[in-house]
């Protein structure tokens, strides 16, 4: 029971359809995990299934050995288990600073007072610079989203989640649309997230995904095909099955 | 000589001026109504009287020429109402205020009188008590229980021994339930039921239904003049109680001139109760109607609140006439109290104690006139009637 | 049970009547995605034409039907193309706020033709008459309007569904870009939609004129009736709109029959229990 | 000369904030002068001003529901009602101190407004929409049926104002309901300034735009929407006490769908999610309104439907927009 993230048996169908089938896995403090697998395979519905966005149909998510099952996605990040939109979900008439801010209040809990300023602690204000900073958005910190680069807006992503302190972290495919002179940044900021954080990415790049993960998991039509190291994930006969002609057409592609 | 005559008019008119403004002032009367939105048909009969009344009585009393505001108040809204007699009063310095379709308004009108030292003369609001929150009101149109009254010994006398009322959930609503009760009860029938419904209903076939179910041989309802009368008239006899022998008494509300068009051959036959029918067979009436249908533009629009107003502006020139266009409120007040004249309706009388006004009420019949309209003919005069509602207070 | 029968056959004609103004709101407002506050003007400005045809014309009544139907099309003609065209696609609010405009002008342009007294459309004799029914009476007018209701819900749900107008219909509401791609054009398949839309008003308008008499302020009288059947039947869905006016007539009607004192809370009462059991209405497409 | 331009930018983004606070005390000094010279200007129409100023506080309610938390509603007036009615019968029942009716009101509102929030936000969109007609129309319904204490439709009449600070009276002049309400009115506005500043305030905005993303923030969405239906509530109650005290009746119009409708269509013409659209919004359909009327009592409204019409053809976003373009093309030309 020492792992710090753990899924028992999770399934999920949408009326006679299963799209998530019997998924179990575990991450402890400090892993690398990318979960891959084919257009369609479930992931982003496994990661609403985590987060509490649906509820399975069966199954447990377990989160330093609590079942967090029956909670709702609000107290599931308020907990720690923090994710990432596939496709940005951001405020087009907020700032990167507010929108930062914004998180570390509602961290804090904080972000309910009426009776005080929005930029009125100094604390908050050094916070919110520290993780811009090291996200490399403090030139757009005061930019309206809807105006700067959709790499950075990917990365202002990434900001949010970091600002809730989180202890395991989804990645959505953080690259996913951004084109591949910003990837560079993407991924060294990926490198820079806390050593001791849980990180699940979901990623089609698979350059991405073999400098990133320790750890890879294949999920095909809702099941787990493979789990194991990025390098053996290739000579693996059902993924090649599976995926491998994606894989090889994304490889070509990137 | 006309050019002459008009220069020396003027001069003497600038002397006149110059020496004191008693004589060619211009006394002015805010007018406030509905002249537009749902209710704007009673709006326009306000203006129609006053116009006709100003058409047959000339534009000034005494030498002081008047001058007539209109102000609109769409809908019941007390807090549209204060401001406009506030305006009208501070800022268009009118002497006399006038109007008022809804008692609502009426109310947020009359705690101002006193200190604006101006009159309220009411066109139609008819709820009794508003006469008793300012001593400056005087009302030339009627109560629900003033016209409701005669009804009961009526329908008493028609051998109706069980009765069933059904009025508009709302305040005259209520008053005419209360009205016909008392008086139906005190002929010695009974009322097996009391039915109030909502202000927007527009199917009135349950309600009919009820009616039926009730046992009654009577109908009593009261609906406020507009486009819910046609249906519930249309319900009643749709349903079949009309043919089913089932009375029908109402308020002359009901059948408002301006509905009859509309309500044509199914309300022939149907008998309510008013102060005033535009059938009215009087010289007056002739003379009123003539030149308020000249004011409206159409036969078909004019009805009773029409009439409040002619007899409204009457008691304001009265109230001129009285003051010398000079502004006090209880002295125009108290001239007009005990007034009678021959109206366009009948005789009628302000009451010294409640300011009110006493008349004749008719019972009136739905019928073809001569050229085929249908007109409220009147069949029966319960003269002298006072309002119910105020005497027993 | 004679009583409850009664009561059901009144429920079903004013239902109907409902439906066949409400559907064309619908169809905007589901298909169209604009919210036409205006929607009872139109079936205001029929119910005058009609009045007029019958009345002043003397044409007979299925005549003034036709004529009011054309008219109050031809009368929306320019006003979808210089007036709703530039809303499409705008906030709820905006048109919200455009189309209340549009309805006021409506209420003071017929106040000031027309006059405000009630206009009334004549029935033809074999419409005005009580019909026996077995268990009461009933006016055949309300029997034509059953009538009438049933012919508008099967005469769309062919065209929406089985015709290949309803095919772009469809395609365009779920995919404007792509049907244009397509080759399908939109702004047609738009105007035709608001035009069978404004022409159900007009049709509702005139047969239910028994129900909602003809006068200048008909236009906002009725406004929150019509957007509250909407609503609860689903914008867009033509049997969800059905239901919906079925079963507020039925809660309006016996409502009204049982404690008629308290109709409006029975009606009201049942729209919050409807909204909060079914958030999209009865039959509403997801959003 | 390329170095100069960054130095600007970078000392104007440090200003960004200050420039905001200064912004915000010069609108407020602008109201104030607005007020002031209306006092001036029209001594006559004090009551419609003052009119103005009660209906001023409603749309400036709606203003925080439907323009920053995004919920539509077409039943405020529920709420000025609440805040009316219950001024009014503490009044008839002996409270006549106009600052303790005013915070009557307030609460009365904020109740109403929580009770208000929790049923219609369950619902979203034109459910929503919906669910606050019904309630207004079951406030009124209810309204009009306990006629015992609220007067039904004859109005709540009779009520007894005693004199601000026990000197200036409620009279026919209206100076001091008006002043009083000008007074109110800045007050609220100064208030509803740093709330939609605040944290919460952004937080709101927040919701109105993605409440997913919100939620994935940590953030409860209900909660916070139901502590602006308070605040918004307390508003509205205020003006509607201030509409019964200046005018010393309460009428079943203070709880109609239609002043609700009138309300949002002011709103939506001033533009939303800024509180001076709201106020904005008021002042030009209300004077519109009463100048068509007066000159025209029976034909005004073409007029005003042709202005509604007129606006969202030229400027779709609401007035406020319109002066916010106006202004930045003039700083682009300059």
């Amino acid at each position: 029971m020492s792992d710090l993230f753990r899924v028992e048996n999770l399934s999920k169908s949408f009326g006679g359809l299963a799209v998530s089938r019997d998924i179990s896995l575990s991450m402890p403090a400090g892993e690398r995990l990318a979960l891959i697998g084919p257009n369609g395979a479930g992931k982003t519905t496994f990661v609403n299934l985590v987060t509490g966005q649906l509820k399975p149909s069966a199954g447990r998510v377990l989160l330093n050995g609590e079942d967090v099952t029956q909670l709702g996605a609000v107290r599931r990040v308020r907990k720690g288990l923090v994710r990432t939109f596939q496709v940005t979900r951001l405020f087009s008439d907020l700032t990167p600073e507010e929108h930062v801010t914004l998180t570390v209040l509602q961290r804090q809990r904080k972000a309910t007072r009426i009776l005080s300023r929005f930029h009125g602690s100094s604390h908050v204000a050094d916070e919110v610079h520290g993780i811009l900073g090291t996200l490399g958005l403090h030139e757009v910190a005061r930019r309206k989203v809807g105006q700067i680069a959709y790499g950075q807006q990917r990365l202002l992503e990434i900001a949010i989640a970091l600002a809730l302190k989180p202890k395991v972290l989804l990645l959505d495919e953080p690259a996913a649309g951004v084109p591949s002179a910003d990837t560079p940044r993407i991924e060294q900021a990926l490198e820079r997230l806390p050593p001791s954080l849980a990180v699940l990415m979901i990623e089609h790049d698979m350059d991405l995904v073999f400098r990133f993960a320790k750890r890879v998991v294949v999920l095909a039509a809702g099941e787990i095909i493979f789990e194991g190291l990025p390098s053996e994930v290739a000579a693996d006969p059902k993924v090649r099955e599976a995926y491998l002609g994606n894989y090889a057409h994304a490889r070509s592609v990137a | 000589m006309t050019a002459g005559k008009k220069i020396l008019g003027a001069a003497v008119g600038a002397v006149l001026m110059g020496s004191g403004s008693a004589y060619a002032d211009t006394i002015k009367v805010g007018i406030i109504g509905p002249f537009s939105g749902p209710f704007a048909l009673q709006g326009k009969n306000f203006q129609a009287g006053v116009e006709a009344y100003r058409a047959l009585n000339g534009k000034s009393v005494k030498g002081h020429d008047v001058e007539i505001i209109y102000r609109d108040l769409p809908a019941a809204n007390p807090a549209q109402s204060r401001a406009l007699a506030q305006e009208l009063v501070v800022k268009e310095k009118v002497q006399y205020l006038g109007g008022v379709y809804f008692t609502p308004d009426a109310m947020a009108i009359t705690p101002l009188l006193s200190q604006a030292n101006t009159p309220l003369v009411i066109f139609n609001a008819a709820t009794s008590a508003i006469m008793n929150t300012s001593p400056l009101v005087v009302r030339t149109s009627f109560t629900t229980a003033q016209t409701t009254n005669p009804l009961g010994k009526i329908a008493f006398d028609e051998g109706v021994r069980k009765a069933i009322t059904v009025v508009s959930d709302y305040g005259p609503g209520v008053d005419a339930e209360n009205a016909f009760k008392k008086a139906f009860e005190a002929a010695g029938g009974e009322v097996v039921e009391s039915v109030r419904m909502p202000m927007n209903t527009t199917d009135f076939s349950p309600i009919m239904q009820r009616v039926r179910d009730s046992g009654a041989t009577g109908l009593f309802a009261f609906l406020p003049s507009g486009p819910p009368t046609l249906g519930f008239v249309k319900a009643f006899n749709e349903t079949g109680l009309k043919r089913a022998g089932t009375k029908f008494y109402a308020p002359g509300d009901l059948t408002q001139e301006s509905d009859l068009p509309a309500l044509g051959e199914a309300a022939e036959g149907l008998k309510t109760s008013f102060h005033y029918s535009v059938a009215h067979d009087s010289p007056e009436n002739k003379r009123f109607v003539e030149a308020a249908v000249k004011a409206i533009g159409s036969a078909d629009q004019l009805s009773f609140p029409a009439v409040g107003a002619y007899d409204g502006m009457h008691v304001i020139y009265k109230m001129i006439e009285a003051t010398d266009g000079k502004q006090d409120a209880q002295k125009a007040v108290d001239a007009v109290k005990g007034l009678s004249w021959t109206s366009p309706r009948g005789p009628v009388r302000i009451e010294p104690e409640t300011r009110h006004i006493t008349q004749n009420i008719y019972l009136r019949e739905v019928a073809k006139n001569a050229d085929g309209k249908y007109i409220n003919k009147e069949i029966q005069t319960f003269p002298d009637q006072k309002d119910p509602g105020l005497a027993t207070q | 049970m004679r009583t409850i029968l009664s009561i059901a056959i009144d429920a079903l004609a004013f239902g109907m009547v409902l439906f066949i103004i409400c559907i064309g709101l619908s169809l905007t407002m589901g298909l169209m995605r604009v919210v036409n506050l205006a929607h009872g003007a139109f079936a205001m400005i029929a119910g005058y034409i009609a009045s007029y045809a019958a009345r002043d014309l003397g044409l007979g009544y299925a005549a003034a039907i036709f004529l009011a139907i054309t008219g109050t099309i031809v009368i929306s003609i320019p006003l979808e193309r210089f007036l709703y065209r530039r809303i499409y696609g705008s906030s709820e609010l905006t048109q919200v706020l455009m189309t209340i405009g549009l309805t006021f002008c409506v209420i003071g342009i017929t106040n000031y033709f027309m006059g405000p007294t009630l206009k009334t459309i004549p029935l033809p004799q074999a419409l005005s008459q009580p019909v026996d029914v077995g268990f009461r009476t009933i006016a055949a007018h309300r029997l034509f309007v059953i009538a009438c209701g049933a012919a508008v819900a099967v005469g769309l749900w062919y065209l929406i569904e089985r015709t290949s107008f309803g095919i772009k219909l469809r395609a365009t509401v779920d995919n404007s870009a792509m049907s244009d791609a397509l080759g399908v054009r939109t702004q047609v398949v738009y105007a035709i939609s608001f035009a069978i839309a404004i022409g159900l008003a007009a049709l509702g308008g005139v047969v239910g004129a028994e129900f909602l008499p003809i006068e200048p302020y008909y236009a906002l009288r009725y406004m929150v009736t019509f957007l509250v059947v909407v609503s609860v039947g689903g914008a867009g869905s033509i049997p969800g709109a059905l239901i919906a006016c079925l079963v507020l007539g039925l809660v309006d009607t016996t409502g009204r029959y049982l404690m008629p004192d308290f109709g409006n809370f029975f009606f009201y009462a049942a729209v919050i229990l409807i909204v909060c059991l079914f958030p999209r209405g009865f039959l509403g497409r997801a959003q | 000369m390329h170095i100069m331009a960054q130095a600007g930018t970078v000392s104007a983004m440090s200003k960004a904030k200050s420039h905001h606070w200064w912004r915000d005390v010069a609108g407020i000094a602008l109201i104030a002068a607005f007020g002031a010279a209306g006092y001036w200007l029209f001594p006559d129409n004090l009551a419609l001003l003052t009119r103005i100023v009660a209906v001023a506080l409603l749309v400036l309610s709606i203003d925080l529901v439907v323009g920053y938390c995004g919920v539509a509603t077409l039943g405020q007036a529920a709420l000025f009602g609440a805040g009316a009615y219950a001024a009014g019968i503490a009044c008839v029942n002996g409270v006549t101190e106009p600052m303790t009716l005013i915070a009557i009101g307030a609460v009365a509102g904020a109740a109403a407004g929580l009770l208000m929030g929790g049923i219609m936000l369950r619902a979203h969109g034109l459910a929503q929409l919906v669910l606050s007609i019904a309630i207004v129309q079951l406030f009124h319904e209810a309204a009009n049926k306990a006629s015992a204490y609220t007067g039904g439709s004859d109005g709540l009449a009779g009520l007894m104002v005693s004199p601000l600070f026990g000197v200036f009276e409620f009279d026919l002049w209206g100076r001091t309901a008006y002043l009083m309400g000008l007074t109110l009115l800045l007050l609220v506005f100064i208030a509803l300034k740093f709330v939609v500043a605040s944290p919460f305030g952004m937080l709101c905005r927040g919701i109105k735009q993605d409440p997913v993303r919100i939620r994935a923030m940590g953030s409860f969405v209900f909660p916070v929407l139901l502590k602006m239906f308070v605040i918004s509530g307390a508003v509205a109650g205020a003006g509607g006490a201030l509409a019964a005290i200046s005018t010393q009746v309460v009428g079943l119009d203070s709880v109609s769908f239609e002043l609700s409708a009138n309300a949002l269509v002011m709103l939506v013409l001033g533009g939303l999610g800024t509180l001076y659209g709201a106020l904005i919004g008021t002042v030009i359909f209300m004077g519109f309104e009463h100048m068509v009327s007066a000159i025209n009592p029976f034909h005004w409204m073409t007029m005003v439907g042709a202005l509604l019409i007129a606006v969202v053809l030229a400027a779709p976003g609401g007035l406020s927009s319109l002066v916010e373009r106006i202004s930045a093309s003039r700083g682009g030309k300059s």
